[in-house]
């Protein structure tokens, strides 16, 4: 019984939680809790893998929750690929943490959280009903929402707590009703939605969009996300961007693709442009940051963007009845969902180093890094250039499973698609190479040139575990990259659940192969091989023929040397271009220049404005309007209790009059 | 018997675009000299250079770090990688299971991202300049390449560069209007991605108008050498891309005899000069545009791309 | 003449009163119209016990008489003396539309119970008009009167409709119960009003003066 | 005679003579060790009479599935309530707040409250109900008045005023109601009987009923602290004695919701625009949204959660007025595990009061580093009644959501956005009390946790397993709704 295997982990985290809190204070504990909750983790993920392998659907009913329905579980293909995804990220992450929970100021507040949090994801992806499935999803948020603030001195930290806080509400309200309209006479069981799939599906998807939407992070809903991910100690944000958006995505996965049954296509269209949007404001918003975590969360958007992009597209091919390139979409998505947990919680990680090691996150402070920490920056460059898709990594494996997808839209009956699907394609490999752009700025600017600041050039390299952990997130990226066809493989009866067909089967060395009909092939063994052969023929070659001499010497300054380290390329200034060219169609970017009178010594000043819409527009108003009605509403606490009668009186005689009236 | 020869011929394809590739700039530079009334060097002038370039001492800055020495010789071995994957002068079975557009577009992203990291390593403003706009330019071509592939690909059903050329080779009519634009959006990335004029001028040492040779501006000896072999390989794929993909006729198919293999190469050879001159003149006409007018330029390419992939639904009755 | 018309004739009168009630603007003759409108009461419960036969009815004749008609009129009388607010004008709203406000409530009510189906008695019916009517005027009052003395005075108008209703009621028990109930509560209410801290604390009868003590403003 | 033996009357017994004992006994630590006593044996008493189930009526009393749950409830929480009380009221001496004198006084008061809401549950005449209530609500005023303050007069002769206008439409009500089924089933005590009534509750007149239920909702809904007709509420709460306020948002207000349920029982086949099931959604509502929206601006850390109180009010008639097994199920859940939360909130809140010596925000914050037990027990109980899990209350707002989904979806997102406002302003709460940096005084807490961590422990249970018996007369009692 696989299932209770995979109910058993959870449990035991919980309990672990539980424990943590009493002897959380310890100097063991951070070590011992995390250690635990890692080896747990470790057998969830064992356990997620047969029952991938072995392909078997397991169900299981307590007597739990509420008294007529019970708590459901179900341990299918599905479920199976995303524990895979949490308790890999939960093992990772517990790892990381043994080395980077040191550090923590006030363990207590975090070191009994993660446990549950990581149970509460598992718990959610295992559930098979409605009620279970909103009570887990809503303890991660809570959970989440204990880690976000628990570096409570900082009141951002607080308020970014509260804005993600009242947002997780808003998505599992979402959710509630959405489950609540598929249910028919109150049969909250997944079953029986599936039986008799949605009745609306137009505002079922809407509502799951909003409610999984919400937590995975797409436009315009996104704003809380990169408040609340970076708040978090390292290890959490990893958890929170890498696992727990997953999680959200597979919310939105179980219903439009498990619950609703067949889906329209014109609902496909709404997924594919909200995810090509969300993709291109996601990396053009991180490009604008400064704060490497907050750059990372942003691209935590951009993702999701790509994944929504690739299961909108399994959603159109599956209602044009195309198997072979719905399956190719949904495998390319789950992949996707897979690799983006990889290099995003190693990215995550090599942050957190970062900010143990120097005390800060704004990059702009930083610089020279890969000297002093040159192994996480080794790390840190291998999930950068994973996550700007360039071969042989895992990132351009996924992505090339999505174009390759996208370049079979010819064969859709429907205009809107045939012309969306190619757009789409077209904002993909612009966010693709944004995504670039961004890293190259990111890893640049912290890790090269010099020290922009005292802390950075004190920094010194993080401790063993946390390199291992890291170590083993750049190991995951390779191998996925360099064998897709092992992972899609994998994922094959995943796929099989969905879309009703599987990509071809393809041998751990032989190339991947998308669809039968067309006969590309992706091999990353033999991109990487050549890579590193011609790399090695090349630099043999050098050694071999060319002038080995070398001389250190000085950086050519003009003529006039540096005497100000801040006067590097910064963040601003590398992105300045590319500001200029899309950030002030995206947010009105505006710069303003102030250059001082000849003569006069002062310093010229630039200032680069940005409008996020998604923040104005959306969050701000609603902000606006509470606290204008509440401000309108407060009298009603002063009244003279003569006015407080005559309320009662009015509301007396209104009553009696409408009941004269209309009853 | 068949594996070695199409491993033969993978190797062959491989010396080949290194070996060719210095002339091919040679060429142009000659072209150029003979346009602006001047004898200029002799088309083999750029074997010469790279090779003192690689006799010459190496000086690199107290600052670079392990990135800035590792970059050149990954940029050349991942450009040598995907100019090998093109066909050149004739099929190459041995790679074509490799040689797809996506990837090649891939490697030379790659290559992008390792050169702008090394024009960071060093921490000064020239390199931080030429990386910024450098990938401003990468955010404009590769979108456009992108739909240029989507085209080729509703065309030929496949992203395989073997298999395009194969169905480009029997055209169907009704087709050439979408490969035109395809076409012309293809030559115009080629130039943005070599940084000709008009977009960047490789002959240019004046900072504020230099894009890819601000990020190189640190380098000398044979790491210079290595980035220079790689820019001449990297103008060759282009051509040969361009090359394979709108004008296939005369690619040696496999297994054929020396004879046809010797008539492809000098096919191609002469396609070789044929683009060499063509550039040559266009950067002659035209002037360098300013860095934020690149943006359009490429933009039009984008835009000529989108308009092929749409007219191949019109033109195609899916 | 019948008992429908007695009873009529006095629960119709109670209504009058109540307009009177509304009328009054200065406290004295208020309270005296009260005292006018409690001894109707009594009558009129007094005259129930004849016509439903039963004797304990004749105790909350009592009590209407002894306590509201007598008992309390005097204390507030003295009330006012004692704290000089006998000359003082205090409504808030005019009195010819709260006597307008007042007919559409007696309109209200009659609509209201002419719903009902004459299932029950007619003298139950009549009687609940009046005294819905008699609640409603009360309730006007003490929303429309300043003076915490009107307000009681308001409140125990209502409490009157409210015993007029339980005696019309047939046969209903417990009325003497509750009318002694209410009748402790009015008390609290006057002492509370008199004695209950507030007069040491609040140097005017003023419900506003008291709600000068916000907890949170 | 024989009736005062069984455990109904023993209910209702055993605090009347406590609380005459206790007017007589002048030492206070005595009177708080017979309070918390009597308290447990009604609480024992209760639970026999839950155990021992003796159907049926007995002179004026009677036991039935709707009340005997409401009876055990209010005797565990007035149990619990005594013992946090003793711990504060020796806290309240201390400082002086108040004299043995007032504590006398006030353990009078609590007992003749305990035993007036039982009866009022357990009484099965309209009018003794109503007469208990009325008892219940003055000794509240008077306990809400006991310290004397201009603050705490002024709440309480609010509260006086206010609640006395509300008895007098809630005896009209009744008597309206009596009028109605007097002719159906003669005169007398029968047409007083709630199970009479309920026997001939289709016979009886619509329209005069209405009328009935129209007085009936405002004048005990005024004890329910539903909006427009809950403005004692909020001062009553913040200037009371803090375990009153638990007692009163923990049980009179389920006491005088549990009075409109009966008689919203009397309405088989009712209809109509003003039934009593849309007059309960839209005050429900109301009261919701207002609540919710009324929290942001507090700075009286007793008077937000007042206002929370309103707002459960609020779902709670909603859901009732909704009916149907669903609904009614959510309503009754919700009732319990608010009284449960909410009265541990608000002996959590008594120690925060205790430990900053303040109960405005202001003065108020950085709890889980100064007292990280009771921060994160205070933390907990919020994160509780804000309707999140693993708490009961999460379950009934699923099942009240997704009843009004399926009843009402535009209601259902009303009933959503006022959830959403009062969430916020819960967390808002959490910040400002809980995390950042202490502030205000750092005493130490002297008392006892042990009320409120029971109290949690009883949500945190339901909200993930409800036990069956529980569940079956939930069920049942749903069914008797309608």
């Amino acid at each position: 019984m696989l299932i209770l295997a995979a109910l058993l982990g959870p449990a035991v985290l919980f309990g672990l939680a539980l424990l943590a809190a009493t002897v959380s204070r310890r100097r063991w504990a951070n070590a011992a809790v995390y250690g635990a909750c890692a080896l747990v983790a470790v057998a969830g993920l064992a356990v997620a893998v047969t029952a991938l392998l072995n392909g078997s659907t397991e169900t299981l009913t307590l007597p739990l929750g509420i008294p007529w329905i019970g708590m459901h579980f179900r341990l299918d293909a599905l479920a199976a690929v995303f524990l895979v995804v949490v308790n890999l990220g939960g093992a990772v992450a517990s790892l990381f943490a043994i080395g980077y929970g040191r550090h923590e100021t006030s363990p207590e507040r975090v070191v009994p959280f993660v446990p549950a949090f990581i149970a509460a994801m598992n718990l959610v992806v295992v559930s098979d009903d409605a009620f279970t499935f909103l009570f887990a999803w809503e303890c991660m948020s809570v959970l989440s929402w204990a880690l976000v603030v628990s570096h409570d001195r900082d009141p951002q930290n607080l308020r970014a707590g509260l804005i993600y806080v009242a947002m997780a509400g808003f998505g599992t309200f979402a959710l509630m009703i959405c489950f609540a309209v598929m249910a028919a006479g109150g049969d909250f069981t997944f079953a029986a939605m599936r039986a008799h799939g949605a009745g609306l599906p137009g505002l079922v998807l809407a509502l799951a969009l909003l409610g999984a939407g919400s937590k995975a992070g797409i436009f315009p809903l996104h704003a809380w996300l990169p408040l609340a991910h970076p708040a978090a100690p390292g290890h959490v944000s990893a958890l929170m961007s890498g696992v727990m958006t997953k999680v959200a995505v597979y919310g939105f996965i179980r219903i439009t693709f498990d619950l609703m049954g067949p889906v329209d296509w014109t609902l496909s269209l709404a997924v594919i442009a909200i995810g090509a949007v969300t993709a291109l404001l996601g990396v053009l918003y991180a490009l604008m940051q400064h704060d490497l975590k907050r750059l990372l969360a942003y691209h935590t958007v951009e993702n999701i963007g790509i994944i929504f992009v690739a299961l909108g597209m399994a959603l159109a091919f599956r209602a044009a009845h195309l198997p072979a390139a719905a399956a190719l979409a949904a495998t390319a998505a789950l992949f996707h969902v897979f690799n983006h947990s990889l290099f995003k919680s190693l990215l995550f990680f090599g942050a957190g180093a970062i900010q143990n090691a120097t005390g800060t996150r704004d990059i702009d402070r930083l610089g020279g890094l890969i000297r002093t920490m040159p192994q996480t920056a080794l790390a840190f460059l291998i999930g950068a250039t994973a996550i700007s898709a360039l071969p042989p990594l895992n990132g351009f494996a996924s992505e090339w499973m999505v174009f390759q997808a996208a370049f079979l839209s010819g064969s859709l009956p429907q205009w809107g698609l045939r012309l969306l699907i190619p757009t789409a394609a077209a904002i993909l490999a612009l966010s693709a190479a944004l995504a670039a752009a961004c890293f190259v700025k990111a890893f640049g600017v912290t890790f090269l040139g010099r020290a922009r600041s005292a802390a950075a050039t004190a920094a010194r390299e993080t401790d063993r575990v946390s390199r291992l952990a890291m170590a083993a997130l750049a190991g995951g990226c390779i191998v996925a990259g360099v064998v897709p066809g092992f992972f899609t493989n994998l994922l094959g009866p995943a796929s099989q659940m969905l879309t009703t067909a599987r990509m071809p089967i393809a041998n751990a060395v032989s190339p991947l192969v998308p669809v039968a009909a067309n006969h590309n092939t992706y091999s990353g063994l033999i991109i990487a091989l050549g890579l590193i052969g011609a790399t090695l023929l090349v630099a043999a070659l050098v050694h071999l023929l060319a002038n080995r001499a070398t001389r250190r010497s000085d950086t050519w300054d003009c003529g006039h040397p540096e005497i100000n380290l801040l006067a590097q390329y910064s963040a601003g200034s590398f992105a300045q271009p590319i500001r200029r060219v899309y950030a002030s169609i995206a947010f009105g970017a505006r710069e303003t220049v102030e250059m001082p009178a000849p003569c006069d010594l002062a310093p010229a000043k630039f200032t680069a404005t940005l409008h996020d819409s998604a923040w104005e527009l959306l969050y701000a108003p609603v902000g606006k309007t509470i606290g204008f009605l509440a401000d309108r509403l407060n009298p009603f606490q002063y009244l003279t209790i003569r006015a407080y009668l005559g309320i009662v009186f009015v509301a007396l005689v209104l009553l009696l009059t409408g009941l004269a009236i209309w009853s | 018997m068949v594996v070695s020869e199409t491993l033969i011929l993978a190797i062959l394809q491989a010396v080949l675009v290194m070996a060719l590739a210095p002339l091919l700039t040679g060429i142009v530079r000659k072209t150029k000299a003979g346009l602006q009334r001047r004898r200029g060097a002799s088309i083999f002038q750029p074997y010469r250079d790279i090779a003192r370039l690689m006799r010459k001492e190496t000086i690199i800055s107290h600052d670079a770090s392990w990135i800035f020495t590792a970059a050149p010789t990954f940029i050349l071995a991942a450009t040598w990688v995907a100019a090998t994957l093109v066909p050149t002068f004739a099929q190459t079975p041995g790679l074509a299971p490799i040689a797809d557009l996506i990837v090649i577009v891939g490697l030379l992203a790659a290559a992008r991202f390792a050169l702008a990291l090394a024009g960071l390593d060093i921490g000064t403003a020239f390199g931080g300049l030429g990386a910024s706009r450098e990938m401003l330019f990468a955010t404009v071509a590769e979108p456009a390449m992108l739909m240029i592939i989507f085209g080729l690909s509703l065309i030929a059903g496949t992203t395989r560069l073997a298999e395009i050329a194969a169905t480009v080779q029997a055209t169907v009519p009704g087709l050439h209007i979408s490969l035109m634009l395809a076409f012309v959006g293809l030559a115009m990335l080629a130039v943005v991605e070599n940084g000709r004029i008009p977009v960047d001028n490789p002959a240019t040492h004046l900072e504020l108008t230099m894009v890819h040779e601000a990020m190189i501006l640190e380098y000398s000896g044979r790491h210079l050498g290595l980035i220079e072999l790689a820019q001449a390989l990297k103008l060759l794929l282009y051509v040969s891309l361009i090359a394979v993909v709108f004008i296939p006729w005369g690619l040696a198919p496999a297994g054929s005899t020396l004879l046809a293999y010797g008539l492809g190469f000098g096919v191609y050879l002469i396609k070789l000069v044929v683009a060499a001159k063509l550039l040559a003149f266009f950067e002659i006409a035209g002037a360098k545009m300013r860095v934020f007018r690149v943006p359009q330029f490429a933009g039009v390419a984008l835009m000529l791309a989108l308009l092929a992939v749409l007219l191949l639904f019109v033109s195609r009755s899916f | 003449m019948d008992t429908l018309t007695v009873a009529h004739f006095l629960a119709g009168s109670l209504v009058l009163l109540s307009f009177s009630l509304l009328y009054q603007d200065r406290l004295p003759p208020l309270i005296n119209t009260f005292a006018a409108q409690s001894l109707v009461l009594a009558l009129a419960i007094g005259w129930q016990a004849e016509t439903q036969h039963a004797p304990h009815l004749l105790i909350t004749a009592a009590i209407e008489f002894g306590f509201k008609t007598v008992l309390i009129p005097l204390v507030l009388t003295w009330i006012i003396r004692n704290l000089k607010i006998h000359r003082t004008v205090e409504i808030v709203v005019g009195v010819g539309p709260t006597i307008l406000a007042g007919m559409a409530l007696v309109g209200l009510a009659m609509a209201l119970m002419m719903r009902a189906t004459p299932g029950i008695g007619v003298l139950a019916r009549q009687d609940l008009v009046f005294a819905l009517s008699v609640v409603l005027l009360g309730m006007l009052m003490m929303v429309t009167r300043r003076n915490a003395v009107s307000q009681v005075i308001g409140f125990m108008s209502i409490e009157n409709g409210l015993v007029l209703a339980a005696t019309g009621a047939k046969g209903m028990p417990f009325v003497v119960e509750t009318s002694v109930a209410f009748s402790v509560l009015i008390a609290l209410i006057v002492t509370g009003i008199f004695l209950f801290r507030i007069r040491e604390r609040f140097d005017s009868m003023d419900v506003a003066v008291i709600d000068q003590f916000r907890g949170e403003r | 005679m024989g009736e005062f033996l069984n455990p109904a009357a023993t209910v209702l017994i055993l605090p009347l003579t406590s609380a005459l004992l206790l007017a007589l006994i002048p030492n206070y630590r005595v009177g708080a060790w017979l309070n918390i006593i009597a308290t447990f044996a009604t609480l024992c008493a209760a639970g026999i009479l839950v155990v021992a189930r003796p159907a049926g009526a007995f002179g004026l009393l009677f036991v039935d599935d709707l009340n005997i749950g409401f009876v055990a409830l209010t005797s565990l929480v007035g149990f619990t309530t005594a013992v946090f009380s003793k711990g504060y009221i020796g806290h309240e001496l201390a400082t002086g707040h108040l004299k043995p004198a007032h504590l006398r006084y006030y353990h009078t008061m609590f007992q003749i409250l305990m035993g007036a809401m039982n009866l009022a549950l357990l009484t099965s005449i309209t009018g003794v109900m109503w007469a208990a209530i009325e008892i219940a609500t003055l000794t509240t005023v008077l306990m809400v008045g006991i310290y004397r303050s201009h603050a705490a007069l002024e709440a309480a002769w609010k509260y006086f005023i206010l609640s006395s206008v509300g008895i007098a439409l809630a005896l009209f009500g009744t008597i309206l109601v009596y009028s109605v089924a007097q002719p159906v089933v003669g005169d007398g005590l029968p047409a007083m009987t709630w199970t009479i009534l309920q026997a001939h509750a289709a016979k009886f007149d619509p329209a005069l009923l209405n009328i009935a239920f129209v007085f009936l909702l405002l004048g005990y809904g005024t004890k329910a602290g539903l909006v427009p007709i809950h403005a004692w509420l909020p001062d009553a709460h913040a200037e009371g004695p803090t375990p009153v306020s638990a007692l009163l948002s923990g049980l009179l207000l389920n006491v005088a919701l549990y009075a409109i349920l009966r008689f919203k029982m009397l309405f088989v086949g009712a209809h109509g625009l003003f039934s009593p099931g849309p007059m309960m959604i839209t005050l429900g509502l109301v009261s919701i949204v207002f609540a919710g929206l009324m929290l942001y601006r507090r700075r009286d850390i007793k008077r937000f959660f007042a206002y929370s109180s309103i707002e459960h009010m609020g779902i709670i008639a909603f859901a009732f007025g909704l009916g149907g097994p669903l609904a009614n199920f959510a309503g009754l859940l919700h009732m319990a595990m608010h009284s449960l939360t909410k009265s541990g909130l608000f002996f959590a809140v008594g120690h925060i009061i205790r430990v900053k010596g303040s109960q405005k925000f202001d003065a108020i914050g950085g709890l889980t580093r100064s007292h990280p037990l009771l921060g994160w027990t205070f933390v907990a109980c919020v994160i509780a009644i804000a309707g999140l899990p693993p708490f009961g209350l999460f379950t009934s707002e699923f099942l009240v959501v997704t009843a009004a989904v399926e009843a009402q979806p535009l209601l259902a997102i009303v009933l959503v956005v006022g959830l959403l406002i009062s969430l916020g302003a819960l967390f808002i709460c959490i910040n400002r009390v809980a995390f950042g940096e202490p502030k205000g005084k750092v005493d130490t807490d002297e008392g006892t946790l042990l009320p409120i961590i029971v109290h949690l422990a009883i949500v945190l249970a339901f909200g993930v397993f409800i036990p069956g018996p529980i569940v079956n007369w939930f069920q049942h009692v749903s069914r008797m709704l309608g």
